[in-house]
C-alpha cells in the first residue's frame, strides 16, 4: 500500500482540536462580522456601554446646570451640539447621563426579571405537580394583564425612582422568562438523553444540575438580550408619563415628558431623546437577532 | 366543545378575580390614600371621621371581603374626586377605547399579513429587505415618541390634523398610525416568520408536485396553515395593543380607558383604578377566548375529534 | 443444562391515562396489558413487534423509566418494580441501555469524555485516573480511539454515535442492556458494524440483551429467543429458530410473510393483512387479533386466548391451539 | 428495443450554502424504459432523492441549480423548461409519492380538497366530476368507506390510509411516470406488504413507469425490473434485476448485499463496509469509495473510474478495467441500452 493510501485510510489526526476553545471565540466574531445588522448592533451595545461607563467625564457641560438665559437653544448654538431644554440644561449631556439610567435599568431589570423568572420555570417544569399548577396559574394571570399597564399601575402605587421602577419592570417583566424557561424544561425533559441520564443512574439533582441547566443557557442569554430592548422602551415610557425616574434626575423619558409641552416652538426637545432610545433599542434587537440566529439555528428566519 | 368554553369561562373568572386582588392589596399596602383629600394639617378627627366613612379604618380581611362581594355585584365603590359611579365612568370611556384599538387592529392586519407574507414568499428580495427593516425598526420606536413626532409634523408644521381630543374620524388618525405601528411590525414578523416555516413543510412540496401554481400555492394553502400560529401571537400581542393604546390616548388626549387610567393614578384615586384594571382584564380575557376559538376553527385537528 | 434466569416479569401491565375534558372520561391506554417473560443469562431475548405494539414500553418500563402500572419485575432475585427512584439507582450499574436515536441520546453540550465518565462517577468507582483509563480502553473497544474524547456529539457520524452510546452502556460492566431498536435509525452498511459490535461485546463481557427491534432480519440472525408483540400483548414466544421456521400464531405467520424477499427469484407465499393496526385506546374486544385475522373463530371475538404451551420452549396465545388443538393448526399450516 | 420514457445524462446538482458549494450529485446517467420498474438504491446522502427532485423540478430555487448535464423526459429537455410549463407536467405527466405520509399531506385541508387540485388543473374538471373521479381512484387504492375519506382530515387516517392517499393522488392524472420516494420506509413491515402489493397491481393495470428510490434492497428485489445503485453522488452500478442479485460487479454493491443479516450465518460476525459514507465536502480525487473498499489499489485514489459497460451491466470500479473497454457518455447510450 502507498503512503497516499495510508491518509486516505485513516481519519484526519488530532490537530487542531488543542485550540478548540480560542477558535470558537474567534469563530463567532467571524460568524459576527459577516452579519452587518449583527456588527452594528454589537458596535452600538458596546458605544451604550462606553458611554454610560464614561458619561460622567465626558459630558460636555454640567447636565443638571440650569441657566435660564440660554434656554430652549437651538442645536449647534453656543457650545450646545444638540441645544438646551426649557430650564438651560445641555441637551447632549443629559442624554448622556440619561443612558446610563437606561442601561442600568435595561440590565438590571433583565438580570433580576431573568433570575427569579428562570427558577419559578424550573422548579414548575422541573419538578411539576401541584407547585407547576399553582405557579402557572399565576403566570397565567400575570401574562392576561397587558405589561406596560401593570408596570405602570405597580410603578404609580409604589412610587417613582430608580429603584422603584427597576422593580416595577422586574414584577411586570419575570413572567416571560418563567414561562419560556419552563417550556424549555419540559422540552429537555422528554429528551432521550435525559432519560439516558436516569438510566445510567444519574441523581434528580445532578440530572437538573449537570444535564438541564448548561442547556437551558443558550435560550436564556438570547431571550434575555431581545427582552433588555422591551425593558429600555418600557421604562421610557413609563418615565415619559410621568412616573418611573424622576425629574431633575436625567433619563430618555422624562426629557421626553419634559419636551412635550414645547413641541410647537422647540422640535429637538423631542427629537433627539427619542433617537436615542430607538438606537438603543435598535441595537439590542439587532444583536438579540443575531444571537438567536447563530445560536439556535432551528429558529432561524424567526 | 361545550366543555371547553366552561373551562376558559372559569378560567376568565380566576383571572380576573386574582387580578382584582392582588391590585386591591398593592393598594392597601401602598398607604392610606385618605391623606389625599384633606389638607396636609387637617385634625385627627377628620382624618378618622373620613376613613370611617370610606371604610379605610376597618381590619383588612373586611375591607376586602366587602370590596369582592360589592364588585361582584358591579359595585367598585364611587371616584374618591367626582364621587360619580366608578364602574360607570370606565365603561362611559370604553367605545372610545374600542375604536382607537380596532382601527388599529385592522390597520396593523392588513399591512402586516400581506408584507409579511411576501417578505416570506420573496424571502432575500427588496420586499422582503423592507419587510424586515420595517419589522426591526418598528419595534425599536416607542410608541409615545412616535406620536409626538407625527403631532409635530401633522399637527405643529403642517397644520393638517388636529394634536389631540377625541370626536371625529380625523381625530382618529394620528393615534391609529401611532398605535399600529408597533403592532405592524410584530404582526409581519410572524407573519412572515410562520410563513417560512409553512413554506418548508412536506405538504407544501407535495402541492407543489401536483402542479399547484405558485400565487394559489401561498394564498390559499400556506397562508390557511399560517394563520394558526399567526392567529395565537396575534391574540397573545393584543394585550401590548391595550397597553400601547392606554399612552397613545395620553398623548393624543384620546378620551378613552388609558386616560382615565392615568388621571386616576395620578391622583390615587383607587376604585376607578380597580374598575379599569376590572374592565381591561376582562376584555383581555374575552379576546383570548375568541382567539381560542378562532383557532379551533382554523385547526380542524382540534375541531374534528 | 439449565441456565440461570437474570430477569422474569410477571403480569407486567402499563397503563396510560388521557383525559377527556371535565365530563368525559378518561381513556385508558393499555400500551403493555398483562405480558410476561424470563431472560437467562448470557441470553439475548428480542421483543418484535410493529409501532406501537408496546415494545418500547416494556423496555423502558423494565428499566423503570417509566413506573409500571401493575405486575413484577424480578431482576437477579429480586422485585425491582416497586423499588424507589434512589434505590433503583444503585441498582443500575448492572442494567443498562442502549437507545434508538443516536442523535437525541447523547447530551448535545457535553463532551465524549464527559458522557463517558459520567456513569462512572455516579457509581462511584474507580479514582479519576484510573476512570479515564477505562474511557479510553472502551473507546478503543468501541471503535473509536483516544482522540476523540473532546469532540461533541454532532461532530460525529450516525453510527459513531451509536457507538458512543454503546460504549456508554457496557462502560460499567453490566450484566443485562435493553437495546431499543439500536440499528434503526442507521444506514445499511453501518448497520452491520454495529450488530458486529453488539455480538462481540456480548462474547466479552457476558452480556445478557433484550433486544427490541421491529427489523425481523436482524432479530434472525442476533437473538436466541423472540417474544412477539401485538397491541399490548405477547402473543407467541419461540427459540429464534423455531419462529422462523415454525410460526404458530397468525399475526407471526402473517408478519414473517411480510418481510421482503432477499432475491429476486425467490417466490414468497405472502399473507396480506387486512387493514391497519386498531388503536390501543379503543382494542377489539376478545382476542385484539380477531378482526384481521384470517382463522377467526366465534369465540375469538368474545373471550382473549390463554397462553398456551405448544412445546416446552414455544408458547401461543391463540385460541386456535387451545380449543382445537389438532384440526386447525393442520388447517392453518396447509392454507 | 423499448422506448425511453426518461434520460438523465451527466447531471450535476450543485447546493449554495454561504460561500460553501457542494455537490450531492456529480455527473448521473441513467434512463427509464416505457412501463418498467427502476430502483435507485443507496444510503442516506448518495443523491437519489435530490436525483428525483431535480427531475420534479422541486430543488429549492435560491439555494441550488444544476450545474451541468439534462434530463429529458420524453425527448423533451426538462432542465430547460419555465416554471409554468413544468407545472403543466408536474401532477400529469409526472407524478411523485413521498417517503413521509405523516407529514406530506396539509392537515389543514380536507383529503377532498387535496385531491381534486391536480383533476383542477390539469384536467380542467368540474367540481361534481372530480369528486366521482376522486372517490372512485380512492376505492382503486384499496381505502375503504371512501366516500367518507373524501371529506376527512388527515389527522383521521392512519399512516397506511395517508399512503394510499398519497398513491392515489399521484395517480389521479394517470401519470406516464411516477417517483416512488422510499414510499414504505415509514411505514410497519405489514402495511409495507399492502402498499408494495398495490404498487404492484396498479402497476400491472397500466403501462406507466416507476421510479422507485429506496435504500432497502428487498423493496428492490421485489419491484423492480433494473437496478441503479447510487454511492455518493454517483451511479456506480446498473443492472437488470436479476443480473445485479446473481453477480454485483462493483465492491460496494457487493458488500451492500453481503452486509445484510439474511445472507450471513446465524450469530456469526456480520460482513460489513468499514468505515462510513464520505460528506459532499470530503470527497476529493479518485474513486468516492476508494477509503471503505476492500479491493483498493493505486489508481483508484488518483483516477476517478469511468462506468465500464459489461454488456448491460455498468460497473464504475477500476476493477472493471481489461478485459472491457471503457465507455464514454455518448457510446453508454448506444451501447448500453437495449
Amino acid at each position: 500500500m502507498s503512503a497516499n493510501l495510508e491518509k486516505a485510510l485513516h481519519n484526519k489526526p488530532a490537530v487542531e482540536v488543542k485550540n478548540k476553545k480560542e477558535s470558537r471565540v474567534y469563530n463567532y466574531f467571524a460568524n459576527l462580522f459577516r452579519s452587518w445588522t449583527g456588527t452594528l448592533g454589537f458596535i452600538i451595545i458596546i458605544g451604550l456601554l462606553f458611554i454610560s461607563i464614561f458619561g460622567p467625564w465626558i459630558t460636555p457641560h454640567d447636565p443638571l446646570y440650569a441657566d435660564f438665559s440660554k434656554k430652549l437653544l437651538p442645536p449647534m448654538t453656543d457650545g450646545h451640539l444638540l441645544g438646551t431644554d426649557q430650564l438651560g440644561r445641555d441637551i447632549l449631556s443629559r442624554m448622556i447621563v440619561g443612558a446610563r439610567v437606561s442601561v442600568i435599568i435595561g440590565v438590571l431589570t433583565v438580570v433580576i426579571a431573568g433570575t427569579f423568572g428562570t427558577i419559578v420555570g424550573i422548579i414548575s417544569g422541573y419538578f411539576r405537580g401541584w407547585i407547576d399548577v399553582v405557579l402557572m396559574r399565576i403566570v397565567d394571570v400575570q401574562l392576561s394583564f397587558p405589561f406596560i399597564l401593570l408596570v405602570l399601575v405597580i410603578n404609580a402605587i409604589i412610587g417613582g425612582g430608580l429603584r422603584n421602577i427597576i422593580i416595577s419592570l422586574a414584577i411586570g417583566g419575570w413572567v416571560i422568562f418563567a414561562r419560556m424557561i419552563r417550556s424549555e424544561v419540559l422540552a429537555l425533559r422528554e429528551k432521550e438523553f435525559i432519560t439516558a441520564c436516569v438510566a445510567t443512574g444519574v441523581s434528580r439533582f445532578e440530572i437538573l444540575f449537570r444535564h438541564i441547566l448548561p442547556n437551558l443557557f443558550t435560550p436564556l442569554i438570547i431571550l434575555a438580550s431581545l427582552q433588555i430592548g422591551t425593558f429600555i422602551i418600557a421604562e421610557a415610557s413609563v418615565s415619559f408619563l410621568g412616573f418611573g425616574v424622576q425629574p431633575p434626575e436625567p433619563a430618555w423619558g422624562n426629557m421626553l415628558n419634559e419636551g412635550k409641552d414645547y413641541i410647537f416652538s422647540s422640535w429637538w426637545l423631542i427629537t433627539f431623546p427619542g433617537i436615542a432610545i430607538i438606537i438603543a433599542a435598535l441595537g439590542v434587537n439587532l444583536f438579540g437577532d443575531w444571537l438567536r440566529d447563530t445560536l439556535d439555528p432551528e429558529l432561524k428566519g424567526d | 366543545m361545550l366543555d371547553f368554553i366552561i373551562k376558559r369561562l372559569l378560567q376568565v373568572i380566576l383571572v380576573v378575580f386574582l387580578a382584582l386582588t392582588a391590585v386591591f392589596f398593592l393598594i392597601r399596602l401602598s398607604g392610606d390614600p385618605t391623606a389625599l383629600f384633606l389638607p396636609p394639617d387637617a385634625p385627627r378627627e377628620q382624618i378618622e371621621e373620613y376613613r370611617e366613612l370610606l371604610g379605610f379604618n376597618r381590619p383588612m380581611h373586611e375591607q376586602y371581603t366587602d370590596f369582592m362581594a360589592n364588585a361582584v355585584q358591579g359595585d367598585f365603590g364611587q371616584s374618591l374626586r367626582s364621587q360619580e359611579d366608578a364602574l360607570q365612568l370606565v365603561i362611559d370611556r370604553l367605545p372610545a377605547t374600542f375604536q382607537l384599538a380596532i382601527t388599529a387592529l385592522i390597520l396593523s392586519l392588513v399591512i402586516a399579513i400581506p408584507l409579511g407574507v411576501l417578505s416570506a414568499y420573496k424571502r432575500n428580495s427588496i420586499f422582503d429587505r423592507i419587510g424586515v427593516g420595517i419589522t426591526v425598526l418598528g419595534q425599536a420606536v416607542p410608541n409615545f415618541w412616535l406620536g409626538l413626532i407625527l403631532i409635530f409634523f401633522f399637527a405643529a408644521q403642517l397644520k393638517i390634523l388636529p394634536t389631540g381630543g377625541g370626536g371625529t374620524w380625523v381625530h382618529l388618525i394620528l393615534p391609529t398610525i401611532t398605535l399600529a405601528t408597533y403592532s405592524i411590525a410584530r404582526f409581519t414578523r410572524f407573519t412572515r416568520s410562520s410563513m417560512l416555516d409553512i413554506l418548508r413543510k412536506d405538504y407544501i412540496r407535495t402541492a407543489k408536485a401536483s402542479g399547484v401554481p405558485t400565487i394559489p400555492l401561498v394564498s390559499r394553502y400556506a397562508l390557511k396553515n399560517s394563520l394558526i400560529p399567526i392567529i395565537t401571537l396575534v391574540a397573545l400581542d393584543l394585550g401590548t395593543l391595550l397597553g400601547g393604546a392606554v399612552i397613545t390616548e395620553v398623548v393624543f388626549a384620546w378620551p378613552g380607558i388609558g386616560r382615565l387610567l392615568m388621571q386616576s393614578l395620578m391622583n390615587r384615586d383607587f376604585p376607578i383604578v380597580l374598575a379599569a384594571v376590572f374592565i381591561i382584564a376582562l376584555i383581555y380575557a374575552i379576546i383570548n377566548f375568541i382567539a381560542d376559538i378562532l383557532y379551533a376553527y382554523v385547526n380542524p385537528q382540534i375541531r374534528v375529534k | 443444562m439449565k441456565q440461570k434466569v437474570l430477569l422474569s416479569v410477571k403480569n407486567l401491565k402499563k397503563y396510560y391515562e388521557i383525559p377527556q375534558g371535565l365530563f368525559k372520561e378518561k381513556i385508558t391506554v393499555k400500551a403493555v396489558d398483562d405480558i410476561n417473560f424470563t431472560i437467562k443469562k448470557g441470553e439475548t431475548f428480542a421483543l418484535v413487534g410493529e409501532s406501537g405494539c408496546g415494545k418500547s414500553t416494556t423496555g423502558r418500563t423494565i428499566l423503570k423509566l417509566t413506573e409500571p402500572t401493575d405486575g413484577k419485575i424480578i431482576f437477579d432475585g429480586n422485585d425491582i418494580s416497586t423499588l424507589p427512584y434512589k434505590q433503583m439507582r444503585t441498582l443500575r450499574n448492572r442494567m443498562q441501555m442502549v437507545f434508538q436515536d443516536p442523535y437525541a441520546s447523547l447530551n448535545p453540550k457535553k463532551t465524549v469524555r464527559e458522557i463517558l465518565i459520567e456513569p462512572l462517577r455516579v457509581h462511584k468507582k474507580f479514582d479519576n485516573v484510573t476512570r479515564l483509563e477505562k474511557v479510553k480502553s472502551i473507546l478503543e473497544i468501541v471503535g473509536l480511539s483516544e482522540y476523540h474524547l473532546d469532540r461533541y456529539p454532532h461532530e460525529f457520524s450516525g453510527g459513531q454515535r451509536q457507538r458512543i452510546g454503546i460504549a456508554r452502556a457496557v462502560i460499567l460492566q453490566p450484566d443485562f442492556i435493553i437495546a431499543d431498536e439500536p440499528v434503526s435509525a442507521l444506514d445499511v452498511s453501518v448497520q452491520s458494524q454495529v450488530i458486529n459490535l453488539m455480538l462481540e461485546l456480548q462474547r466479552e463481557f457476558e452480556l445478557t440483551y433484550l433486544f427490541i427491534s421491529h427489523d425481523l432480519s436482524v432479530i434472525q440472525h442476533m437473538t436466541d429467543r423472540v417474544a412477539v408483540m401485538y397491541l399490548g400483548k405477547i402473543v407467541e414466544i419461540a427459540k429464534t429458530e423455531d419462529l422462523f421456521t415454525n410460526p404458530k400464531h397468525p399475526y407471526t405467520k402473517a408478519l414473517l410473510s411480510a418481510v421482503p424477499i432477499t432475491h429476486p427469484k425467490e417466490k414468497k407465499e405472502r399473507i396480506i393483512l387486512k387493514g391497519d393496526v386498531p388503536s390501543p385506546a379503543n382494542p377489539p374486544s376478545g382476542c385484539t387479533f380477531h378482526p384481521r385475522c384470517s382463522f377467526a373463530l366465534d369465540i375469538c371475538k368474545k373471550q382473549a386466548p390463554i397462553t398456551t404451551e405448544y412445546s416446552n420452549s414455544h408458547s401461543v396465545n391463540c385460541h386456535l391451539y387451545t380449543e382445537f388443538k389438532e384440526e386447525t393448526t393442520h388447517a392453518i399450516n396447509h392454507s | 428495443m423499448s422506448e425511453k420514457i426518461l434520460e438523465i445524462n451527466d447531471l450535476r446538482v450543485q447546493f449554495k450554502n454561504g460561500k460553501e458549494k457542494i455537490q450531492p450529485i456529480r455527473g448521473v446517467n441513467f434512463h427509464i424504459n416505457k412501463g418498467e420498474t427502476l430502483g435507485i438504491v443507496g444510503e442516506s446522502g448518495c443523491g437519489k432523492s435530490v436525483t428525483s427532485l431535480a427531475i420534479m423540478g422541486l430543488l429549492p430555487d435560491k439555494t441550488s441549480e444544476i450545474a451541468s448535464g439534462n434530463i429529458l423526459f420524453n425527448n423533451q429537455n426538462l432542465s430547460k423548461l419555465t416554471e409554468k410549463q413544468f407545472r403543466k407536467l408536474r401532477g400529469n405527466d409526472i407524478s411523485m409519492i413521498f417517503q413521509e405520509p405523516m407529514t406530506s399531506l396539509n392537515p389543514v385541508f380536507t383529503i377532498g380538497d387535496q385531491l381534486k387540485e391536480p383533476l383542477k388543473r390539469h384536467k380542467k374538471m368540474s367540481k361534481s366530476q372530480a369528486r366521482k373521479e376522486i372517490i372512485s381512484m380512492l376505492q382503486q387504492v384499496g381505502l375503504p368507506r371512501a366516500e367518507q375519506i373524501i371529506d376527512e382530515y388527515p389527522h383521521q387516517l392512519s399512516g397506511g390510509m395517508r399512503q394510499r392517499v398519497m398513491i392515489s393522488l399521484a395517480l389521479l392524472c394517470k401519470p406516464q411516470l411516477i417517483i416512488a420516494d422510499e414510499p414504505t420506509t415509514a411505514l410497519d413491515v405489514t402495511i409495507q406488504a399492502q402498499i408494495l402489493d398495490l404498487l404492484k397491481k396498479l402497476k400491472g393495470e397500466s403501462d406507466m413507469s416507476l421510479m422507485l428510490i429506496t435504500h432497502d434492497l428487498g423493496v428492490v428485489a421485489e419491484m423492480c425490473n433494473r437496478v441503479v445503485v447510487m454511492y455518493a453522488g454517483e451511479v456506480v452500478e446498473e443492472a437488470e434485476v436479476n443480473e445485479l442479485f446473481d453477480s454485483p460487479k462493483h465492491p460496494y454493491t457487493k458488500g451492500l448485499m453481503q452486509s445484510l443479516p439474511s445472507n450471513n450465518d446465524r450469530k456469526s460476525k456480520l460482513y460489513s463496509i468499514k468505515g462510513q459514507v464520505p460528506r459532499p465536502s470530503e470527497i476529493t480525487v479518485g474513486c468516492a469509495f476508494a477509503n471503505r473498499c476492500p479491493h483498493v489499489f493505486d489508481r483508484c485514489l488518483n483516477e476517478t473510474p469511468p462506468s465500464f459497460n459489461l454488456g448491460n451491466h455498468i460497473s464504475k470500479c477500476w476493477l472493471q478495467d481489461s478485459p472491457y473497454k471503457e465507455v464514454s457518455h455518448n457510446e453508454t447510450k448506444g451501447t448500453a441500452i437495449r
